[in-house]
């Protein structure tokens, strides 16, 4: 249940159940880069209300092979687009509780613009591309999360003249 | 021809894949149409939108697809990750 | 040469000559927190390169007084545009040496998209409204870094029609 | 008046603030004309655009804004943070 896979010498995407630390993930876009001046990092965690209701856990599932193969597109597509160094890219499968950490990217680049950009083209992408999908824990029983319009919109602010 | 699924849809069908006989190469479109024939009680679930689909672990957009013996095929409904 | 002012229960904004810890502030973001889904940070770090020459070192200069008076006027803003819930500024001040953390925005959210948003505008205001100049030590001696042009049209893309 | 310099026209002044004799109130218009005045040699440096100016510790891009007395009144180039 767990794929570790470089993209390339300094990028970093592995679907895992274990949990991942965040200060670690600094440091790895840190560490020996006199390079860059911008790291931004994303992280989701599971809140306790969603759609509606209390939740107290959730299990996430994936199409393992899949799920690797399109994290490494998203995060490819991303590179070719903006000028950024180093990508790490953690999502977690199985189960978590309320504040578990779900997903961190990370990533940096001698400029600000192209590392808030090319991070939150990941989470989008991501939100639309990877397969991933979580099964919530309710006071109503068990829920498989729906898709939102919104996640599919998204998508929208990065579209270009030429796609 | 051998199906794969994923999550509420793995639930719903009460499997996580089944084989279609389907003389291979077909279309997206003729593969789901015989999916959707299999499992007559679920057909609303198998629909293009409801259902998403992958061909050798790239998800397909296109109906007109082909999909070749050998291939790695599978359904599943809209992504939650993140 | 260190002001720490709290703009509201959650929010911390400070200017200090001590590096910060990105872990401490992570955690500050993320504990006791049921809510948040989402977390977005930022940091600057002291490049090697900048604007064509080798720098080994920088200092920031700011102005005492009106340089947390413009973060807290920022963080503000931010937080009466989006729908954010804890935000964590800290800019450094004094000598810099290079890849040395300068300047850190954390925000959380319930939902990615506030948190990417606010953390971004935070980071464009900053640095066209708030009073820091950095000095770089060069192989040619020491030099203010000019302004650039293209901070000042980050702007632009949080212009709204009643602006 | 007493006004504050920052940064490079901190140096450029050679001073980090200077006493210039005006009756207040004033526009922020005529307080630099007044400081180009006193410091003819940096008269470039200190135009509008070149010099930012802010009236108690808040940036002000209104030349018209008037300065009172006991006003804190700071001129310093655009700002290069983050």
């Amino acid at each position: 249940m767990s794929a570790e896979t470089n993209t390339g010498t300094e990028h970093y995407i592995a679907v895992q159940q274990a949990d991942f630390d965040v200060a670690q993930e600094y440091a790895a876009l840190r560490n020996n880069n006199r390079c860059d001046g911008a790291v931004v990092f994303f992280t989701g965690l599971v809140r306790e209300m969603n759609q509606g209701s209390a939740v107290s856990g959730l299990t996430l599932e994936h199409y393992p092979g899949m799920t690797e193969k399109a994290l490494q597109q998203i995060v490819g597509d991303a590179c070719a687009r903006w000028p950024i160094n180093r990508v790490r890219l953690i999502h977690r499968v199985g189960t978590l509780e309320i504040s578990d950490q779900i997903v961190f990217v990370g990533v940096s680049s001698s400029h600000r613009e192209a590392a808030f950009d090319a991070c939150y083209y990941i989470m989008d992408y991501l939100k639309n591309r990877a397969p991933f999908w979580k099964k919530e824990v309710t006071g109503q029983g068990e829920r498989w999360v729906e898709a939102l319009d919104k996640d599919k919109q998204a998508l929208n602010k990065w579209q270009t003249c030429d796609d | 021809m051998n199906i794969l699924f994923f999550a509420a849809l793995r639930e719903q069908l009460g499997c996580a894949q089944c084989d279609i006989a389907l003389p291979l190469p077909a279309s997206l479109a003729t593969v789901r149409a015989a999916l959707i024939q299999h499992f007559p009680q679920q057909a609303d679930l198998l629909t293009q939108g409801r259902a998403l689909a992958a061909i050798n672990q790239n998800l397909i957009n296109d109906e007109n697809a082909v999909i070749n013996s050998g291939d790695e095929v599978a359904f599943f409904p809209p992504v939650t990750g993140g």
